[in-house]
């Protein structure tokens, strides 16, 4: 609907090619006697079984979906629907499936509501069945961290928040609702095993959920707060390298919280930015403003300049730390991902008069800013650096070894809001 | 419309005087600012200068003029087959413009266009069958009307949602399939 | 979400604003003790008992509801929603109430599809009831005539497409579905009488249904053909003064049928455009290019320059005919209705520097496409043509009398698809 | 970030010289188109001079700045009282900062900010009691973050969806609702 316009632009252009048409179509037709043959209808496309370390999924929430990019060929591969409201996918190691928790109401948004953990074939995207959930998930504004697979991909954990919080336990083999087991006002959902979840409490606490073979509760375990939510909360975005989840505080402080034990260990605290820096008010902040890279050990950081209160401003640089050594190896300048309007992008191609091309790229890097709101790292040997801006439908890739920008991918979407990229080589 | 050569010349004075007066009295990015809420109006309309989708697939069939030519590359709106087409192009959807995007169904019944394709000069059937089942695509989306008729003419109108013979009426994106030559008309 | 860095450019600014504020409160508080008293909570507006003639419903297709806008006092007082899909809106002269023919499925875009025809309180914008409908109702891209209201109020009748056509008939005043008529493979629905609905069929002829009083079938009727679908289409978005519907054709010719008597009279047609005006390619287009005055007798017609297939193509200007004289007597030039970017008006204010308000008007209006694509009248007294732009949440207000500009009003939303001005005086 | 003085002068010639450029070899549509294209981008982001929002509701109480004040209006971000607020102010939609749009239901639990009353230089306690059961508005969005916190501390955080406490968690609008006078802190 919305290009309408653009759709006629090209048909005003046409007219004009119809004359050159008209006479090519008479030299040609001699010529070249091409005779296309009918085509067969009802052909449906599908991915290839093996899924690419460079597949990115991104969630656009205008549209409903998150969308699959494979970020090496720069092709959009195809979508899942994600319901009403905001989602967080889950992609398993072992299953070729995708799960959504979702919510509907039989009238849109009127009526009654249903909540199912949805189960999508990675082959085909196309819907295979729906597990019913208690109607009580977490509707917030930035999914991330809240519904969680078990390490061995067997249960899955849905956080639900009704004021009051707990976890929906989805057996996920025999594909059914176990329980729904509440936390004692902690929220969000962390794998730590195969069969232990935890959430953040209030207190700067942890709450430890240990599950039995059937993902009813086994036990439970509260631990010491390990920061002050009052003095500088660490965000909900935590990401995970190994048995180690990396929490980063609003000042930038790094709570690493080891959960191989059977108690969860916190790890000495270290800092992202020098004194100097936060003179210069560097701070961390974006919708998914962390990011991790397995195997090379790396915590990637999206950063901005603002003062307090920015913890959810975009950011203009990634900064990857080593996380043995507390050091930062990169720092990266960012770009803005690119410009789309209504699915459309704005890119410099052959219809562009001479020169305008190189002009629009140059000031689009030297004057635009960057204003990144979310990244990812691709697993794998040379990782790749993504990066998005949630009013747009662009990627920004890089690669996240030596900082350097690599290209655009777009258009993928009218809005980007949250990426993933889950498969490891 | 208001193409009006005779403006051409007092427009890039006006402009040339805005610029430098904006540039003057406001720093560089409110500069950027009031003058990009005035044009990107502009931009978001006709007259968007709009790049072929890069993620799209671009199948090109041996017979055709081929993705480099004006009319030759499925992702864009002046693809020859599209000359009656109204919604979003399957090629850039994860489908091409023979085929639907992964998850999607075909629907058996469709409108048609007569289009003449610039590699043999032929008119050819094209039968734009939508995939449906999937929320809509939003990507690459195209309008054009040639031998466009109103809704109580079916086989011949665009703004009808074709997503029928299937048991779901959502639409993703549209194909242009050819069905055959077509008598010159 | 989509405006995020609007918040935070406030921010920005309110930054520097603390400086002052800190200040002015000390100096101030001495002074202006203005102790502010706690506010009560679960308040919600309701509108007046009378609607106003120049109250305006607008679709809004990506927020997927029907807003209601006073041009009058410029005010956005709420909204409708709209379910799955294109829809239109209904409304009574009698009763307080809106009705919205809807389409839902139980999983959003998958699983059971229902249709309803969906009743709201007018005064309170609040859902009352729905009545089950066939799930068949047609959802196509313009949904103009697609359900009408018999001229007493008393029943509707709702459009189905599923390749086959037919008529769902609901009573209003009973709140149930009566029957579902089949309509020979003629589509729409147009009111004709307290107990007749007629459709459009392929081979110009109009296909009339009468109702008994309980809602049935009481007798049908199948008219000549008045036009030639395949030389020269009427378009599917007639309007109606009095007893008359005016269907345009294509090229510019208005069909009047009159469905006062037993059997609908085809009118003498007449041409909207001069042998000149032909030669210099204008051409009636847009999604809703039509709209009447009822007291003044007066046709509306959105126009453009452009060639064949043209016929949705947005207008710039709106050319006012005397149905009775068959002359035009208005030429009203277009202006673009409005800039809006995801629901944000683009709209000179204090805040910006001296002249360029003045200069972003002048700009607006002499450079931009008008890019019309929907137009109606108000009706009663001082009746004002209303435009809308369907890629924007704007309308532009004239006097429909003598054609002067009036104002803008915005933003009524992100995208504008219909108008309605139901409220008669 | 990137405001850097030293660009401007280097900027405005570039841009002079693009201006001249464009108007030469392009018509004046798509020079506007490409200058557009280029531009709205910036003018969709942090640079948007929006206006404030001509079409809502301004409910001006005694005690208040009032609408002409930069914290007085209401229907602006910056209206003193959407200090923490994230989300679509209600007086753009049909309603007012104190009460919900017609036809929505008001959520009775909540988060809250501490909000400077620049009338009174005093600090009061703002609920944002956010109005529910209608799809979103989408008019007027607002997002500031004084003292806004993690959702794992509720009470403080507008990242939540409050849509609670009634039957229906679809989020419409929010309100800024004076619950009293804070201590200052």
């Amino acid at each position: 609907m919305v290009a309408r316009y653009v759709g006629m632009s090209a048909q005003r252009g046409r007219q004009w090619w119809k004359v050159l048409l008209a006479a090519a179509a008479l030299t040609v037709s001699a010529a070249a006697r091409a005779q296309l043959a009918p085509e067969p209808l009802g052909r449906v496309e599908e991915l290839p079984e093996q899924p690419s370390p460079r597949w990115v999924w991104a969630i656009d929430l205008v549209l409903e979906r998150v969308s699959l990019i494979d970020t090496e060929s720069e092709r959009y591969l195809g979508s899942v629907p994600g319901g009403y409201g905001t989602f967080l996918p889950l992609f398993p190691r072992k299953r070729p499936e995708i799960y959504i928790p979702a919510t509907y109401y039989s009238r849109r948004t009127r009526g009654e509501r249903t909540d199912v953990l949805e189960i999508h074939d990675r082959k085909r995207l196309a819907f295979v069945d729906e597990i019913p959930l208690p109607p009580k998930r977490a509707l917030n504004r930035i999914s991330l961290n809240h519904a969680a697979l078990s390490d061995d991909d067997r249960f899955a954990a849905i956080f639900n928040w009704t004021t009051g919080t707990s976890l929906s336990i989805v057996d996920l083999q025999a594909r059914r609702f176990v329980a729904e087991i509440d936390t004692p006002g902690c929220s969000l959902a962390f794998a730590a095993g195969a069969r232990r979840f935890f959430a953040v409490c209030p207190t700067g606490a942890l709450f430890f959920l240990e599950l039995d073979e059937q993902g009813n509760e086994k036990s439970r375990f509260l631990s010491e707060p390990f920061f002050d939510p009052r003095k500088d909360p660490v965000t909900e975005k935590a990401v995970r390298i190994g048995n180690v989840w990396y929490f980063v505080s609003f000042e930038g402080i790094v709570h690493p919280v080891d959960v191989s034990g059977p108690q969860p260990q916190f790890l000495p605290t270290w800092e992202i930015v020098s004194a100097e820096e936060r003179k210069a008010n560097w701070r961390t902040g974006g919708a998914q403003h962390l990011a991790a890279h397995e195997a090379s050990h790396r915590l990637f950081v999206l950063m901005h300049q603002g003062g307090r209160d920015t913890h959810k401003e975009p950011g203009s640089e990634v900064w990857g730390f080593d996380v043995q050594a507390h050091k930062r190896v990169l720092r990266v300048p960012l770009r803005f991902p690119g410009l789309t309007i209504y699915g459309f992008a704005i890119e410099p191609d052959q219809s562009w008069p001479w020169g305008t091309g190189r002009l629009f790229r140059w000031a689009l890097d030297r004057f635009f800013p960057a204003a990144v709101t979310a990244i990812v790292v691709t697993p794998g040997e040379r990782p790749w650096l993504i990066t998005a801006s949630e009013f747009v439908g662009a990627l920004g890739i890089y690669d996240a070894t030596d900082g350097q920008f690599l290209k655009r991918v777009q258009p993928i979407g009218w809005t980007t809001d949250l990426l993933f990229a889950p498969y490891g080589s | 419309m208001r193409q009006d050569p005779g403006q051409e010349s007092r427009f890039d004075q006006w402009f040339a005087a805005l610029a430098r007066r904006f540039a003057q009295r406001t720093s560089r990015r409110s500069f950027l600012a009031r003058l990009g809420a005035f044009l990107c109006g502009s931009a978001a309309y006709p007259l968007l200068p709009v790049a072929r989708a890069a993620t799209a697939r671009r199948e090109v069939p041996a017979g055709e003029p081929g993705v480099d030519a004006p009319h030759g590359d499925p992702s864009r709106c002046d693809y020859w087959r599209h000359c009656a087409i109204d919604g979003f192009l399957c090629s850039c959807c994860g489908g091409t413009q023979r085929s639907c995007p992964p998850g999607t169904i075909q629907s058996p019944v469709t409108w048609i266009g007569t289009c003449r394709n610039p590699a043999d000069g032929k008119l050819y059937i094209i039968s734009y069958n939508d995939c449906c089942a999937k929320h809509v695509c939003g990507l690459c989306y195209c309008h054009r009307n040639e031998g466009d008729k109103p809704v109580y003419f079916p086989q011949r109108s665009n703004d009808i949602n074709w997503c029928h013979g299937i048991d779901n009426v959502v639409y993703h994106c549209s194909t242009a399939i050819v069905v055959g030559e077509a008598k010159d008309v």
